[in-house]
């Protein structure tokens, strides 16, 4: 059992939150996303960056939660899909993800809107080709990318 | 040198179990004191989008939103079993089964909204229940929700729809084995590199009978995804096994298309009505993505002229093809 | 299950201390994207964990008038977006865009790709084209080691287990000399190269090669220049039966360093016709 | 009053499960957690086909934090499941046919934990020779790997006249293709969580396709009325057929009834990958006749399915590409043989497309050869052969007004034709 005298506190901001941790030095941040901080919306699919369920936003940038370890967001600022958008005020990418059908079993949709959030932030109008430059780091099985191509340029038409 | 060649693909796919298969789906609908409305049904949506359908079904039938409608699926304590989600099934047998549900209880309704209207040509619609004669004689579906409440009529309505099939001859194999078929046509446009073997899939043309689109967006998603799946299968997927043992076990190794894998992908949903469908419809799930790879193939075919017969068109297996080494790894 | 100690220290010569202290089970990590992986199927167990992330020294890029160094936790991003690379080394920002996807770029550095010294690494074979150096660092001091001499052998660095890479530096290019990168894979992002081209090429206003160095990549254990071929090449006039004679000997050259393996029907004559085409393009590019 | 026909059917509307969705709020499997929750790992056989000699789990049980270990003598009900067919064993017990046969299942407080106990489970096994495709399966001399052998299922086609259809035919072609095995890769990889209720009832959350089969399946294993076990599909992160046959259920199932704890059980990729159910590999030879103004006269094929160490819905699968491989077309004359053959190989099953995929390769394939040989533009070839009102398919179904064949046909034969870019491509189509 991992023992608690192993565990280092890891201090890091998510969601605009400051929070405060146990974590194991094994532990990736993708585990105490979830596990700790019970941010279930962050999905893992293969564990070793191969297919981008688990993107958050670290400092601002796109990882693949997986592939870092949860001490080294010591200090950072992480942001996952729960810090979006709620509800009552949607981010206009998850407006447009409902509307024009880029939302089949969901599995992937909270990376995939992570990463087109981070393009958007930087670059509020991309090309059709730099839309799928990034979101290439996150594998879809359902919708053959289209209808997710479609309602990140709508976005950024609009934005 | 790059070679370009078009191919195509078509394929019919029979809906359902057949072969007498059990093929069953119910479905119940509860309608509670102020309108509001709980449907069950057995049946998963895993992605492909069957929960939105079915709301839809329960929509139109009864005139109110599909939105709010609170629909509870697949939990054997609550629900009834409406079978599996496969064989393209769900719209066509799930869908039936919500469509007679959705009937049933709207005669209930109906009944009540008569006696308390006094007029016999209803119309639920947007939330209201009138007469098309007399639209001035209307009351609300939630207020005649509650006035059948209280006079005790049945507001649990169950029905069972049965796609079960009759088998075929089991010497010849012969007989009427599905209840109804899809149908399908691809055109894939490539481009082979034959110096690398690498194809390029440039566009993809689909055309899907789909009975009736009962949520055309839906449809096209579902084509979408299936073309790209399809893709992967022609091109590059291959889950590889030597003596037993499984070669490939990550998805660095097992690569499905990216983002930027894909090629243009144009949609073209027909509707050649299935009398027996709900308002029409079929399946669209499997005949989105069988005739991509024979489409592809049949590019690759008349961009080289040769023939791939080991699947998939790799990289090495199509420049081995143009090579003249085609069973080599 | 994985136990080590942890340390993320700011400063370098922190950093140079406690490896050296612990050189024999310690374990660097910078962007973690071959090491995470490695310490989830176990394959490697170390006692210490030294993450090189959060010093500065480590990174950067700058540049002299006869040199521009990248440090080591320069990330492909950062690599692919910096201006003084894609003016000075266009074949870096390249490659830079070909590695993994905007996920892993974000993450992974050069210095952790020269440092797993994989054969498919993206960043080595560019490198090597580049005769960059590596700049190491450790409590016994600093040094540089040109590159080829820096990888022993596949997934092994040729330097002490006490020592940090900390930078790599490349000369700048004399200028008309021209640079390329092809990678070629079995899809279009995320993808392990099945191999690449790295391409340096200058010729004299004739248009007679004065120079010409070529890596490829992802086909042998570990990459090195093709200098026979760049033998063949370097003092004359590019003509097509010429270029056609050095794609049939870069097949061979390879198969000189693997030997024939399941691959090699298709490695050896592909790897010639990519050399080929991209040295073609690269010619008539102006 | 003017009104349309539909009120809501035929429109693009939203999907009623996106808006939680792209709030990560959709709850998986793997998403739910509960007080005093452990976590599941199976060990799995590692090599295709051998004896068992010997497992020692003592080393697994005394690790502390490790709640059960389970092998096939701790199972209440019967040590069998499948799908369609219950050939597969829960827990080992005196041989493996498979690389995925399920040897021992873990029950641990973390998922670290349970993996290192599943690592320190001791097998002994004596290696036993290994088929691999349907061809050494059937072979004289072959190791059984059923006690029915390894031929799980032959079905034949016969329609009408296959050697008389063939004489009338002017051209002849024959040809053998091999398909390749393919992964569902759904993103999300199996999972589920088991508990027990207070009363005795097992609730089980999980991925599936099919929850009522799941119920029967996982009921039958735990000694338990099916009244009993309450299966509720969590948000599925896509199937595709992929999570038709059991997966975790069974296990996690066994482990919180034998731990009275909540478990939880996800699967690696890596085990989705090497272990879970796949597309078929499928060896499909054909020969096909046609006159030489193009219409079609006879067909014979022999297609050989290799379904791996267990039936699935494979048998399904492959009788489902024999019958499909006239295609959309009117053929007179019929025969194919079709063959399900086990193999050490891992399981086949379900998969979208579900065998008519592996057909549609074949049969399109020889209906472009054929359109060459005739002279035909294969639109062309296509439409003139395809199923129409009146005529019947391979296996004998009459076409009724419902046969869409040739409006796809013909709908992409005018999309072609208004296409610029195609004009020579559309010589001789119309």
């Amino acid at each position: 059992m991992a023992k608690d005298q192993d565990k280092t506190i890891l201090k890091m901001t998510v969601n605009g939150e400051p929070v405060e941790v146990a974590v194991n030095p094994a532990w990736t941040l993708l585990r105490v996303i979830r596990e700790e901080l019970g941010l279930t919306g962050t999905k893992e699919g293969c564990g070793i960056g191969d297919c981008g369920a688990c993107t958050v936003l670290l400092e601002g940038k796109t990882v693949n939660s997986c592939l870092v370890l949860a001490l080294q967001a010591e200090g950072k600022e992480v942001r996952t899909v729960e810090g979006l958008g709620t509800e009552e005020n949607l981010d206009p990418l998850q407006e447009s993800f409902i509307e024009y059908g880029a939302v089949q079993c969901g599995f992937c949709t909270p990376g995939m809107l992570i990463s087109a959030r981070a393009l958007l932030d930087k670059n509020p109008h991309p090309t059709t080709e730099e839309i799928k430059v990034a979101i290439s780091g996150n594998l879809c099985r359902c919708t053959g990318y289209v209808k997710i191509i479609q309602a990140i340029e709508i976005v950024a038409q609009e934005g | 040198m790059k070679k370009r060649g078009i191919g195509y693909g078509s394929m019919f796919y029979g809906l359902g179990y057949g072969f007498s298969r059990t093929d069953i789906a119910s479905a119940t609908l509860e309608i509670s004191q102020d309108g509001s409305i709980i449907a069950r049904s057995g049946e998963v949506d895993y992605g492909q989008g069957s929960d939105t359908v079915f709301c839809q079904i329960i929509a139109e039938e009864l005139g109110v939103d599909y939105s709010a409608i609170k629909l509870i699926t697949a939990d054997t304590d609550v629900t009834p079993d409406s079978g599996p989600t496969s064989a393209s099934r769900l719209t066509f047998v799930g869908g039936n089964a919500f469509i007679k549900t959705s009937r049933s209880l709207k005669k209930i309704l109906n009944g009540v909204a008569e006696d308390i209207l006094g007029a016999s040509d209803l119309v639920f619609r947007e939330g209201m229940v009138f007469s098309r004669s007399a639209p001035e004689k209307s009351i609300s579906f939630k207020k005649l929700a509650g006035r059948a409440y209280a006079r005790g009529v049945p507001a649990v309505v169950t029905e069972w729809y049965n796609n079960t099939t009759q088998d075929v001859d089991p010497e010849t194999g012969q007989g009427d084995a599905y209840a109804t078929y899809c149908w399908a046509t691809q055109m894939a446009e490539v481009e082979v590199d034959t110096e690398t073997g690498r194809v390029e899939v440039l566009r993809i043309v689909a055309v899907t009978d789909v009975g009736k689109a009962l949520n055309p967006l839906n449809c096209e998603a579902q084509i979408e995804g299936g073309v790209v799946q399809g893709l992967g299968y022609a091109l590059e997927e291959e889950i590889k096994e030597e003596g037993g043992y499984v070669k490939t076990g990550t998805l660095g190794e097992y690569m499905i298309p990216t983002s930027l894998d894909i090629p243009t992908i144009e949609v073209h949903l027909l509707e050649v009505t299935e009398p027996k469908g709900p308002y029409g419809a079929k399946g669209v799930g499997e005949p989105a993505l069988i005739p991509t790879p024979p489409a592809v193939l049949n590019a690759v075919r008349d961009a080289l002229g040769l023939r791939i017969h080991k699947l998939p068109a790799n990289l090495e297996n199509v420049y081995h093809l143009i090579n003249g080494a085609e069973a080599g790894n | 299950m994985q136990s080590y100690e942890y340390y993320a220290p700011r400063s370098l010569p922190d950093a140079l201390e406690y490896l050296a202290e612990n050189a024999k089970n310690c374990r660097i990590i910078a962007g973690g994207t071959d090491l995470i992986p490695a310490l989830r199927n176990e394959d490697i167990h170390p006692a210490f964990l030294l993450n090189i992330m959060e010093i500065a020294e480590v990174g950067g890029i700058s540049e002299t008038e006869q040199t521009v160094r990248i440090g080591a936790i320069t990330t492909f991003n950062d690599l692919a977006e910096s201006g003084l690379i894609r003016k000075e080394f266009p074949i870096l920002s390249e490659m830079a865009l070909s590695v993994g996807g905007p996920q892993t770029r974000n993450r992974g550095t050069i210095g952790g790709n020269i440092a797993s010294a994989a054969p498919a690494a993206d960043g080595l074979p560019v490198f090597l084209s580049l005769d960059a150096e590596v700049e190491l660092s450790s409590r016994r001091g600093k040094r540089n080691l040109p590159l080829n001499e820096a990888i022993a052998k596949a997934w092994t660095p040729a330097w002490g287990n006490d020592e940090l890479i900390t930078a790599i530096r490349i000369k700048k290019l004399p200028s008309g000399t021209r640079t390329a990168f092809y990678k070629l894979a079995r899809r279009q992002a995320m993808a392990r190269s099945r191999m690449t081209i790295s391409l340096i090429l200058r010729r004299d206003p004739a248009g007679i090669i004065e120079e010409l160095r070529f890596v490829p990549g992802s086909v042998m254990p570990v990459p090195r220049r093709m200098e026979e071929i760049e033998k063949l090449l370097t003092g004359k006039v590019p003509t097509d039966e010429l270029l056609d004679q050095a794609a049939r000997a870069v097949g061979e050259e390879m198969v000189k360093v693997t030997g024939i393996r399941w691959s090699t029907g298709y490695k050896k004559p592909v790897l010639g016709n990519l050399f080929r085409i991209v040295l073609s393009q690269l010619i008539t590019a102006g | 009053m003017n009104e349309p026909k539909f009120q809501c059917i035929g429109r693009p509307l939203p999907r009623v499960d996106a808006l939680d969705k792209v709030l990560g709020r959709a709850v998986y499997a793997g998403d739910i957690s509960f007080p005093h929750m452990l976590y599941g790992k199976i060990l799995r056989a590692g090599v295709p086909h051998a004896v068992i000699e010997e497992i020692d789990i003592s080393a697994a049980e005394a690790m502390e934090g490790v709640a059960c270990v389970l092998t096939a003598r701790d199972i209440p009900g019967i040590n069998r499941y499948g799908i369609a067919f219950p050939d597969q064993k829960v827990l080992a017990e005196d041989k493996v046919i498979s690389i995925a046969d399920p040897v021992a299942a873990v029950a641990a407080e973390s998922p670290e934990l349970a993996r290192d106990a599943v690592k320190a489970i001791r097998v002994k096994y004596r290696a036993l020779p290994v088929v691999t495709n349907p061809h050494e399966a059937l072979a004289e001399g072959a190791p059984a790997l059923h006690p029915e052998g390894n031929l799980f299922q032959y079905v034949k086609i016969r329609k009408g006249d296959v050697a008389e259809g063939f004489q009338q035919a002017d051209i002849i072609l024959e040809d053998t293709f091999q398909t390749q095995v393919q992964d569902h890769t759904y993103l999300e990889t199996e999972s589920g969580i088991a508990r027990m209720d207070k009363q005795g009832n097992l609730i089980l959350q999980t991925v599936s396709q099919g929850p009522f089969r799941d119920r029967a399946q996982v009921a039958a294993v735990c000694g338990l009325p099916q009244n009993r076990v309450r299966v509720i599909r969590a948000t599925v992160g896509g199937a595709f057929g992929g999570k038709d046959d059991v997966s975790v259920q069974v296990h996690v199932a066994l482990l919180a009834q034998a731990t009275g704890r909540p478990v939880r059980l996800v699967f690696t990729r890596e085990e989705s990958l090497t272990t879970q159910t796949k597309r078929h590999a499928i060896e499909i030879w054909s020969r096909w006749g046609v006159t030489k103004d193009g219409k079609l006269c006879a067909m014979e094929g022999k297609v050989y399915g290799d379904t791996g160490a267990y039936a699935g819905l494979g048998p399904f699968v492959v009788k489902k590409c024999g019958i499909y491989l006239c295609g959309p077309y009117y053929i007179p004359a019929v025969k194919v043989d079709i063959y399900t053959t086990y193999t050490n190989n891992i399981i086949k099953s379900a998969y979208r497309g579900f065998g008519v995929l592996q057909a549609s390769v074949v049969h399109e394939a020889m209906m472009d050869e054929l359109a060459l040989k005739c002279g035909i533009h294969p639109l062309k070839f296509r439409i003139m052969n395809a199923l129409d009102v009146g005529l019947d398919t391979g296996t004998g179904q009459v076409m009724k007004e419902d046969c869409g064949i040739k409006a796809t046909l013909k709908k992409m034969r005018e999309v072609v034709m208004n296409d610029p870019t195609l004009k020579t491509h559309c010589e001789g189509l119309r």
